[in-house]
């Protein structure tokens, strides 16, 4: 197995085009104490049935990003820019009409906080077939059968008698279980799950990103899994980017990124995770500093003020240069550090403590 | 005139405590505040405030009224006239037989500019000035009185609960059935009658006090209400479970803990209660049982301007104007700070 | 609910029975001697001796109220009038049994109130979601600081300025009466329509505000952007969701408002010469008509307390995370 | 006339916040329009002529009115409903003037056109005659007077109605034919006639004639007989407490419905006889009337005048205070403005148990402020400065300045500083007490500013609207200044001076406010009710005004005077200045 091959196959997708294709993305607010440049130039790509993870600190563009895809982003303060391609149709511009239609049915959403995300005003069995109606003009009968049938498929038990709970009835676990439910009941081919097990029991998690999988293998649908936790993404996921301040600064395989990241960033977020295997007596070291304002951006690379390496880059780039996302395809990073000095720092700074 | 129960006309009373959804804005959808890392929840709030042109201005007019209320008498000492004196009856060609000013709109004049009132003849201007007093007064006394009240026994119903909270949820329950207009006015002589015995010479004082006991025997259940809502999820909070593992005494959780938690709901429950209670006090005056003679009272001048409402507008006009731009301002200064310490409304 | 229902009208009426018994002592605490104010101009002290006796007045007050209350479940007879339980007393000054004046006083209180109710509902909550929806632009500036204007208003201002530019200059409206709603329809709405068009003004600002805030808080809720996520269209994000929980605040306020403008408003009725509840409590308080005052009290207070228990009612239907209990 | 509760009800706070248009706190105006600037001083009013009428005067129909025509309803507004319909009741002359309309007495006064009034018989066929100098009493009724059910009005009605007023029932009405009759506790002599017993002192010789005799001489008992107290109810249609809802009619018109504090309305009674009334000019077939408008609105409505407005006037509601300017300069309005003189005198009663040297009292007299108390009232509108205890509407009425008020009406600061110095009083305090309510506040303002130039020391003492007159009532108050009015029962001076200065009357609650027990006021009134003669016992009541004035025992402050509105579309509206209210008497519809 090759380590290059497989970035190819994935930007090229099974059928030769990615299902999503988002190219030179930006997004910026306008708000009182100035712009927010929230994404800034983000392209990336996910196949057909693949899942995509994307990894981050909050405030890192993660959310932005796929609010954005959705087009939920309040016009009158938002500025877009780039390109968002679905199933070649593209997003960016698009009538709002137009994208009500795609919403849930070609691409939907799985929300972080099922408790808050889900109307505590109407039943769960409404809440997914309300959906389903409004993308197929079924009857309300139709949709709630949908509806029951999407509990069940989601292990819901007694799905016939909790179609009529309304939220507040459910676990929480049960309650992501409705809105994966509901997220899927008009078979979208994209699903973005923001953080959906965060608010979640450990255990519970597990079995939803089980769910998930099964569902995905089942449907074909691709995933995108925004979690600011590797090891969620490295259960569920096929592709890594990592974001920081608005950007894409390592991207590739899960295989790749977890086992020979590339920039200072992802490695100080390998390092804060710990490990089963790892040795206990080595502690973990979170990444020092906070996320940097995105107002006011660090000059040159805007992860040089918490970056441990940057006197190792000749000339100083670090404060002065951005570094670009290269190479342009596969495994890539945006670091002025050159692939030599990666390699060695990582094997032997980085490596050992993550055991 | 309605009394100030608390903050209904605003749709946020069910989510009084919610500074401490601002950790958690970074992570959804809003950008968060990510200029104002490493600030205090205070400094916060004041940069937040200072941003909101309304609120300036606004806290500007309010600091306007207030410093025209302090500094009354020098402005009275400048202007040449005071309060008391009835310029009309001390020259007769300025009012007529009935009472009226004999000039036009009102007696406007070099002398007196904002006209004379009918009847006494006194100087309007004067009297306004004069009158931000009474209404600063005891809109504050009343306010800050609510608010000891409706502080002291939200906190108790809330964090002792059990038979407290009861016996306190009911007594609230009561005051809040009664009818508040009749009630009021009902309670009038009854207090000034404790507080005055029939046959003591009035004392100065009287009208404010008894003023401010009326209105506040009714205002505080609203703040009570929502102070007690918050302390009773503070109670289950984890670091009040700390101090109490800790062997903390309940004044001092009360006091360390609890309280500056509750800072936000009283400050802003506080701001907008005052204008209120200065309607509120102008009812009272408009219904005669407020401030009496010789003190000068806004909601007196407004009472008596409507009965010359057809006769000559400018009576009202002042007392009107005034009262309206300083609700306002201090409505919307109320709207702001309640902003600036809950950012998520977005008004 | 019925566990709901009976447990609370349960509370309700020690509520109510404090309330009577609280206006009882609060009437004999005001040092005034109501029986003299029916004494005429030569009262000799045996006249006065008599007319405390005959209403009562020579008795202590907890024995007056244990009298009253038990009158209302025995009934009793009044100057000849008997009076059948449930009994409110007699009213001396009226010469009328309680129950019978504020039966008749009530069907006007109750119009105009429910007239201006219906008016300010549909402008103040029609504006609010204008100003929610169009949020930040020039609409919501203008209803946003008009509603502000309009609720800096006073009723002892803005009504006699109605009355002068409606009605006494110009003549475009009818003079405020009360015309029975079953004796002529249109009738009743014209005597009605200038003080439903000043409460309105009033009130509608005040819920233009409260729909305002609270639809922009919805809107910011999480869950309506799920249901935006869902494809669901602008309109019905807005109204089934965003409409929805806001509503239950509006419920709430409203109906505490329905219940203080029923109870009487005193200023309202009489700047427009309107005999309602309002002006019937003022009117027995300034007269010592006990008993009759004691009825309005408690009648408004009944009101007060009603619609505090719908409004339970009423949000646990809308919101279903609350429970009856 | 005015009870002490309209009084109450006329200063009550909210009544008196929205400016409520009542016999003391109104605006007034003036009958011979003069207007003068603030500081100008009116000459004396002339004393309204009253007479006693022959036979021929009390023969019916009443004098016509030109122009005037039947039919048409009238509206009348006002702000208060009727409090009592019960004639015994009655004793306010509001109550009073509206019924007139159904219900008669023996006796009752007759307007002339040119205003001059005469007491006549009204059921009666003259103004009664007595051979014992007041002892005895002989009336005849007119033949004809009639029920609303047809059946004819008896002496034994007359004489039931009498036995009547002693019932325990009735509380508010006048009681000087019970005590003239039985004493001052006549409801121990006699229970009234509904257990079956009768009161010797009336007697029925015949279906026509009534005979009452006092066991002292009351000369002026005719006049007595004239209030609306002493009106006849049928004892077949006697519903006692229920009847002050809906009397039983022997007037013109009589009642259709009546809604408790919201309307009342008449129509014609059929069994009237015109021929038997020399009084009531019945035009209108119709009265309804509505309750519950303020003076404020009132005055509005009558400006406006439009619709139904053009047909309706007021009993009671005058202009208000701060119309009065406007009023008066509307020419369109003249024609229907009407002014006159009340019965009510304004006094601030000086409490002379506590202000004992005559020289402070003669002081406070001179530094009062007339011209602004009055000014804060409504002006020259509000009444004329009174410098007599009796009005000049009463019969004897003699004009006397004794302190020089009528020249120097806003008060003579430094006369009254000389007066104090002399009595070495200066730095006196006096304690005022008042209604609280926004006119009387202002009022206040105005004496102490006029009190502390002459050299007083002012503590104002506000009091509840509810207690004023308990309070002021107690014989050992603790006040030394207080305003109270007085208005004459009928136009002689006994019941103008009697109540209020007799010092043997004093007690908590008794209408002698001043607390003056002069011993020569005392006899001085015994001596004058033992006088026959009207006119000479109208000279007797005079001498004992000035002495009053003399001793300066109190300060009379203005007689009240009426400025009222009416619609254009009524004749005939004119003010009864017996009542001091607009009379219904000869009102037509255009």
């Amino acid at each position: 197995m090759t380590t290059q091959a497989k970035p190819e196959e994935v930007s090229a997708g099974s059928g030769g085009t990615p299902f999503l294709s988002v190219r030179d993305l930006s997004v910026r607010f306008s708000t009182e104490d100035g712009v927010v440049r929230a994404v800034d130039n983000l392209s990336f790509d996910v196949a057909p049935g693949s899942t995509l993870g994307i990894v981050g600190e909050s405030g890192s563009g993660k959310s932005v990003t796929n609010l954005a895809v959705l087009g939920l982003h309040n016009p009158d303060r938002t500025e877009i820019s780039g390109s968002i391609k679905l199933d070649g149709q593209e997003l960016v511009g698009a009538p709002n009409r137009e994208l009500e239609k795609l919403r849930g049915k070609k691409m939907s959403m799985i929300f972080q906080d099922p408790l808050t995300a889900l109307s505590p005003f109407h039943t769960i069995g409404k809440q997914i077939g309300e959906t389903f109606r409004k993308h197929t003009g079924a009857s309300k009968k139709e949709a709630r059968d949908r509806a029951i049938e999407m509990l069940t498929r989601v292990g819901i038990p007694q799905p016939t008698s909790r179609v009529d709970d309304y939220p507040h009835q459910f676990s929480g676990g049960m309650r992501q279980r409705a809105m994966i439910a509901m997220s899927l009941v008009c078979d979208p081919k994209l699903v973005i799950a923001d953080e959906p097990t965060t608010a979640l029991d450990v255990t519970v998690q597990a079995q939803i990103l089980d769910l998930l999988k099964d569902l995905q293998q089942e449907m074909g649908t691709a995933i995108i899994l925004i979690t600011h936790d590797l090891g969620v993404v490295a259960r569920t996921a096929q592709d890594i980017m990592v974001m920081y301040a608005g950007r894409a600064v390592e991207r590739g395989t899960v295989r790749e990124v977890l086992k020979a990241p590339q920039h200072p960033y992802t490695w100080g977020l390998l390092s804060s995770m710990p490990s089963l295997t790892g040795d206990v007596n080595i502690p973990l070291k979170p990444v020092r500093g906070t996320p940097p304002s995105l107002i006011n951006l660090p000059s040159g690379c805007p992860f040089n003020p918490r970056c441990d390496f940057r006197e190792k880059v000749i000339g100083g780039g670090c404060t002065s240069e951005r570094p670009p996302l290269s190479p342009a395809t596969g495994h890539a990073a945006a670091c002025h550090l050159n692939q030599a000095q990666r390699q060695d720092i990582f094997i032997d700074q980085i490596k050992p403590r993550l055991g | 005139m309605t009394t100030p129960t608390g903050a209904t006309t605003d749709g946020n009373t069910s989510r009084p405590g919610s500074t401490s959804d601002l950790a958690d804005n970074a992570t959804t959808d809003a950008p968060g505040d990510p200029g104002f890392r490493g600030l205090s929840p205070g400094q916060l709030m004041w940069r937040r405030f200072l941003r909101d042109r309304t609120g300036v201005v606004s806290a500007c007019v309010v600091l306007f009224f207030v410093a025209v209320a302090i500094l009354a008498p020098l402005i009275s000492m400048l202007y040449g006239k005071n309060p008391e004196t009835h310029y009309g009856q001390e020259d007769v060609s300025l009012l007529t037989d009935s009472g009226l000013p004999t000039g036009p709109n009102g007696g406007m004049s070099g002398d007196f500019w904002f006209g004379l009132e009918p009847g006494l003849g006194r100087d309007v201007l004067t009297l306004l000035i004069y009158g931000i007093r009474t209404s600063l007064v005891i809109a504050v006394a009343t306010s800050l009185l609510t608010t000891v009240i409706g502080v002291a026994l939200g906190i108790a119903a809330g964090y002792l609960g059990g038979k407290t909270d009861y016996l306190i949820g009911r007594v609230i329950d009561v005051l809040m059935s009664f009818p508040s207009q009749i009630f009021l006015i009902a309670t009038m002589p009854v207090v000034t009658s404790l507080l005055v015995s029939p046959n003591e010479k009035n004392p100065g004082w009287l009208p404010f006090v008894a003023v401010t006991l009326v209105l506040s025997l009714l205002g505080w259940m609203g703040l009570a209400r929502i102070l007690r809502g918050v302390s009773l999820s503070l109670r289950e909070r984890e670091f009040i479970e700390a101090a109490k593992v800790t062997g903390a005494s309940p004044m001092r959780i009360i006091f360390k803990e609890i309280l500056p938690n509750l800072w936000t709901p009283i400050l802003v429950q506080s701001t907008l209660a005052l204008p209120a209670f200065v309607t509120a006090e102008a009812g009272l005056s408009y219904l005669g049982v407020g401030v009496s003679e010789p003190t000068p009272d806004w909601g007196r001048m407004i009472a008596d301007a409507a009965n010359y409402l057809r006769t000559d507008v400018t009576f009202l006009l002042f007392p009107g104007l005034a009262m309206v731009v300083f609700v306002l301002a201090f409505n919307l200064l109320g709207d702001s700070v309640r902003d600036a310490f809950d950012p998520k409304t977005n008004r | 609910m019925l566990r709901f229902l009976v447990r609370r009208t349960l509370g309700a009426l020690v509520i109510l029975l404090i309330v009577s018994m609280v206006t009882y002592a609060l009437f004999f605490a005001i040092p005034a001697d109501p029986a003299r104010l029916y004494c005429g101009k030569t009262c000799s002290p045996e006249n006065l001796a008599l007319i405390r006796h005959e209403m009562g007045f020579d008795k202590s007050w907890p024995v007056q109220y244990w009298n009253w209350l038990s009158t209302i479940f025995s009934g009793g007879t009044f100057n000849g009038v008997h009076c059948g339980a449930p009994c409110f007393g007699y009213s001396f000054d009226k010469k009328e049994l309680v129950g019978g004046i504020l039966a008749d006083r009530f069907p006007t209180t109750l119009s105009l109130t429910v007239g201006s109710a219906v008016i300010f509902l549909i402008f103040g909550i029609g504006t609010g979601m204008l100003a929610a929806h169009k949020q930040g632009k020039a609409a919501d500036k203008i209803a946003s600081s008009l509603s502000l204007l309009a609720s800096s208003m006073q009723i002892y201002v803005a009504g006699p300025l109605a009355l002068w530019a409606l009605c006494y200059s110009t003549d475009l409206l009818d003079l405020p009466t009360y015309i029975p709603f079953t004796k002529d329809p249109i009738g009743w709405a014209g005597g009605l329509l200038v003080p439903w068009i000043v409460l309105s003004l009033i009130w509608t600002a005040n819920y233009t505000r409260m729909t305002r805030s609270s639809m922009v808080e919805q809107l910011s809720e999480d869950y309506v952007r799920t249901a935006r996520a869902k494809g669901m269209s602008g309109s019905s994000v807005f109204m089934r969701y965003a409409w929805r929980g806001a509503m239950g605040t509006i419920v709430t306020v409203f109906g505490i408002d329905l219940g203080v403008l029923l109870g009487g408003a005193i200023i309202t009725e009489t700047t427009f010469s309107l005999h309602g509840l309002g002006q019937l409590a003022i009117q027995s308080f300034i007269d010592s008509d006990l008993s009759l005052l004691v009825g309005v009290t408690v009648v408004a207070a009944t009101l007060i307390v009603f619609f505090n228990i719908i409004v339970d009612a009423a949000y646990a239907l809308i919101d279903p995370r609350i429970r009856l209990a | 006339m005015s009870s002490r509760k309209t009084r109450l009800a006329a200063a009550i706070l909210v009544a008196g916040a929205l400016a409520v248009t009542t016999a003391c706190s109104s605006g007034h105006s003036n009958s011979d329009g003069s207007k003068g600037g603030a500081g100008a001083s009116k000459a004396p009013v002339k004393a309204t002529s009253i007479s006693v009428g022959t036979a021929e005067d009390s023969k019916g129909p009443a004098v016509a009115e030109p122009g005037a025509k039947k039919g048409g309803t009238v509206n009348m507004i006002d702000r208060d409903d009727f409090s009592h319909l019960d004639p015994a009741q009655i004793y306010m002359n509001y109550n009073a003037e509206v019924s007139l309309l159904f219900t008669r007495q023996l006796t009752g006064y007759k307007t002339a056109p040119d205003g001059t009034q005469k007491l006549v018989g009204d059921l009666a066929t003259d103004t009664g005659t007595t051979t014992d100098g007041g002892k005895t009493w002989k009336f005849t009724l007119k033949d004809g007077v009639k029920w609303q059910d047809g059946s004819p009005i008896t002496s034994a009605d007359v004489k039931y109605s009498i036995e009547r007023t002693y019932a325990s029932f009735i509380k508010s009405g006048p009681t000087y034919v019970q005590t003239w009759i039985s004493g001052a506790d006549y409801r121990s002599a006699y229970e009234g006639p509904f257990g079956g017993k009768h009161l010797d002192a009336v007697q029925t010789p015949d279906d026509k004639t009534v005979v009452i005799t006092f066991p002292e001489a009351h000369t002026d008992a005719n006049f007595t007989l004239a209030m609306t107290g002493y009106g006849i109810v049928p004892k077949d249609h006697d519903t006692k407490e229920e009847y002050d809802k809906k009397p039983f009619s022997s007037g013109p018109y009589q009642i259709t419905e009546h809604v408790t504090d919201r309307s009342l309305d008449l129509e014609r009674n059929p069994n009237w006889d015109p021929a038997t009334d020399p009084i009531r000019n019945a035009y209108p077939d119709k009265w309804h009337m509505s309750f519950g408008v303020q003076a404020q609105q009132s005055t509005e409505r009558f400006m406006a005048d439009n619709g139904d407005d053009k047909n309706t006037f007021s009993f009671h509601n005058q202009v208000h205070t701060t119309y009065i300017d406007q009023v008066k300069a509307d020419e369109k309005l003249k024609s229907r403005t009407l002014e006159g003189l009340t019965p009510y005198v304004d006094y601030y009663y000086i409490n002379n148990t506590r202000i004992k040297d005559q020289k402070v009292r003669e002081a406070l007299v001179k530094a009062f402020p007339h011209q602004q108390t009055r000014q804060l009232q409504g002006g020259t509108s509000y009444g004329d400065y009174a410098t007599s205890y009796m009005s000049p509407t009463v019969l004897g009425y003699e004009s006397y300045d004794a302190y020089g008020i009528l020249k120097k009406p806003q008060g003579d600061p430094d006369a009254a500083k000389q007066l104090l110095t002399e009595a070495n009083a200066v730095g006196t305090t006096i304690v005022y007490a008042y209604n609280n309510t926004p006119v009387q506040q202002k009022v206040t303002e105005a004496i102490r500013d006029a009190l502390e130039k002459a050299g007083f020391k002012f503590v104002p003492k506000p009091l509840d609207a509810k207690t004023y007159y308990d309070a002021i009532g107690q014989v050992n108050n603790e006040y030394d200044l207080y305003w109270g009015g007085w208005g004459a029962d009928w136009p002689t001076g006994y019941t103008s001076l009697q109540p209020v200065w007799d010092g043997r009357a004093i007690a908590d609650g008794a209408s002698n406010y001043a607390h003056l027990n002069d011993p020569e006021i005392n006899s001085a009134i015994d001596a004058a009710v033992k006088i026959a003669d009207p006119v000479e016992q109208g000279k007797a009541w005079a001498a004992i005004d000035k002495k009053l004035q003399d001793k300066a025992v109190s300060i009379p402050d203005v007689y009240q005077r009426s400025l009222s509105l009416y619609g254009s579309g009524l004749g005939g509206v004119k003010f009864d200045t017996l009542a001091g209210l607009q009379s219904p008497l000869n009102i037509y519809v255009k």
